[in-house]
């Protein structure tokens, strides 16, 4: 047997790289580490046995019985199951004699076969044939045959990243993920005019001198809304009783930006001229 | 005082990175009835074909996109050096089988390919080919597994309803004897094909 | 059987990461003379100007760009702000509750819905879908939540006395959390049936 394996090994070249498996270790994936073709020929004719293994050949058991039916022309949509049993059978052995090891699903496949051949065997209940045995087997060769077609023409398809592009352009916006942005001093002014104009329902401007002093509208406005919470200056404004109550309430807003108690921010997808105001913690 | 719709769409589609869906593009131009902008659209494609432009728009994954050309593939794929990993077949196959007897999970998939696929299908995920759709209420909950957008833009479909149909089992064998493996597994699996099989 | 140059100079521009530089042109087009190669960069140039394409042809320090026209920034932006997101259920129903019951402390809208809710309150606030209206004078001085101005344009409501009020949330027992749960769930639903995304 060893013979004839070298005369397989001689007359084609290695099988898989990093699959070729010596006694008790297995050769490294890395593909500069792997022997060169002289080392494992040169091994191959000096030494032990060595081997190979089935997974690098055929995926699995039904890779292994698809290629068998299709190697020998079986008609899947009326299966023979002996036949196929058997050839199943020569092929496992076939590998084992030629050291390739065999693993336990490939066993487990021919064990199934063999049941499935055992009761084709049985004599038939009278059922209907919805019940052939056969159907075990021959139904997810079908299925995976399909699929396996079916992948065939997918990657038949044109593939984009390999034979089409998505095209595309640098984005020219540079700062997207900060959806709220910081706005001057003059934004802010635009924002209060606006607010004042709304706010000309409320009547003329009339100097209170009973009116809070700044300080205190800070105090009030501090008592609201605590650290790290957010108002927008429309809205504080907009709750204004008179139009003076509302110019302390901006003089106040001024005032805690200066102090650094507030920042203003201001949301340009928002789509209003709207300012929000952010206490500081 | 209409924004001059084909070259803003243009500039969208190619700022974009996936397929952009028409109702996107709808509610970008609020003031625009959607026939007009399906209009610019084909006149954008109609353009890129006519000044025969190494780009075109395609409808894709429910969306528009533009692409280039099959035709240039060769060139691009000289300019790009690295290219891009082809899927292996195991990989081909379990996303075949995905894609069309989804919603699945692995073992179902397993159950079909007769292997592990945990490997295989972590791979797909990490593509994006295949996505996470939920949990199975059966025993485990395993993960389901199906297709999503970036699987259509992937392989040209408008909607997972594009798929080439499945065909009946044909008699002919696709595999290429060419190749090394074929050639070898040949060899594995040589038996004296005079054998006599009951049947 | 020379390449057609324009097109595939589109491709390669155009499927870059970056700016391509005059040289790796030349050495893509061996058997091209590398004035042709300009020639051709020059025609797309002038193509794209000619039909106000809204793309460009730039030259930059590194080589040669396809661009979007500054004049279409804002469209562009406008396309990748990020998408709205609907509300959870969660979230809606404490804005449903926040925007019947305002003023409402934190505490009444937990006995409501049963559950904490700071994860979601702050959430809408964030949304500025709700405010904090001040501290109720009471032991631990708590936040006092409404609805303001964003709550009324995103419902496209023009006062908060135009919320929908269904004849059973008006004779509801407001002593009965449970069934006034079970209302404005309801309700709730309704309001999210009609699809509309919350920004």
């Amino acid at each position: 047997m060893s013979c004839r394996l070298q005369v397989i090994c001689r007359g084609e070249p290695p099988i898989v790289h990093g699959s070729i498996r010596l006694p008790g270790r297995a050769f490294p994936k890395n593909p500069n580490q792997i022997p060169s073709k002289f080392q494992l020929q040169t091994h191959i004719l000096t030494s032990e046995p060595f081997r190979v293994d089935i997974g690098d050949l055929f995926e699995g058991p039904m890779d292994l019985l698809i290629y068998l039916i299709r190697k020998n022309d079986i008609d899947v949509t009326d299966i023979s199951i002996s036949e196929i049993t058997e050839r199943y059978l020569k092929a496992l052995e076939h590998l084992e004699r030629m050291h390739i090891e065999v693993a336990g699903d490939f066993l487990l496949m021919a064990a199934t076969l063999i049941s499935i051949k055992a009761k084709t065997l049985l004599p038939s209940s009278d059922t209907e044939d919805a019940n052939d045995p056969r159907l075990e087997i021959a139904r997810p060769i079908q299925e995976y045959m399909k699929l396996k077609a079916a992948s065939v023409d997918m990657q038949l398809l044109p593939l984009l990243g390999d034979s089409v592009f998505a095209a595309h352009v640098p984005n020219p916006i540079d700062q997207l993920l900060e959806p709220t942005i910081d706005v001057d001093l003059f934004e802010l002014f635009g924002a209060f005019e606006k607010v004042m104009q709304r706010l000309s329902g409320l009547g003329p401007l009339l100097l209170e001198i009973q009116g809070p002093s700044i300080q205190e509208r800070i105090e009030q406005i501090q008592a609201v809304y605590g650290p790290r919470s957010f108002v927008s200056l429309f809205e504080l404004i907009e709750g204004s009783t008179s139009k003076i109550d509302g110019v302390i309430t901006f003089l106040a807003v001024l005032e805690m930006i200066k102090q650094g108690i507030l920042t203003c921010r201001m949301d340009p997808m928002d789509g209003t001229s709207d300012v929000l105001l952010v206490f500081q913690s | 005082m209409n924004p001059p719709l084909k070259p803003i769409l243009e500039c969208i589609l190619l700022v974009s990175d996936t397929a952009v869906e028409f109702d996107r593009l709808v509610l970008l131009f609020p003031d625009t009835d959607p026939t007009e902008i399906r209009q610019a659209l084909e006149a954008l494609k109609t353009e890129y074909d006519e000044r025969q432009a190494g780009i075109c728009l395609v409808q894709v994954a429910g969306g528009y996109q533009i692409r280039t050309r099959a035709e240039y593939a060769d060139w691009i794929q000289r300019f790009l050096k690295p290219r891009p990993q082809r899927l292996s077949a195991a990989a081909m196959e379990t996303l075949a089988i995905v894609a069309y007897r989804q919603p699945i999970v692995r073992s179902e998939i397993e159950f079909i390919r007769g292997v592990d696929c945990g490997a295989v299908l972590r791979q797909l995920l990490e593509r994006k080919l295949i996505r996470i759709a939920g949990r199975k209420p059966i025993a485990g909950r395993p993960l389901i597994y199906a297709t999503g957008k970036r699987f259509l833009e992937v392989f040209g479909l408008n909607d997972i309803r594009d798929l080439p149909r499945l065909k009946e089992i044909e008699t002919a064998a696709a595999s290429n004897p060419e190749t090394e493996l074929e050639r070898i597994r040949s060899m594995v699996t040589e038996q004296a094909d005079d054998g006599k099989y009951l049947t």
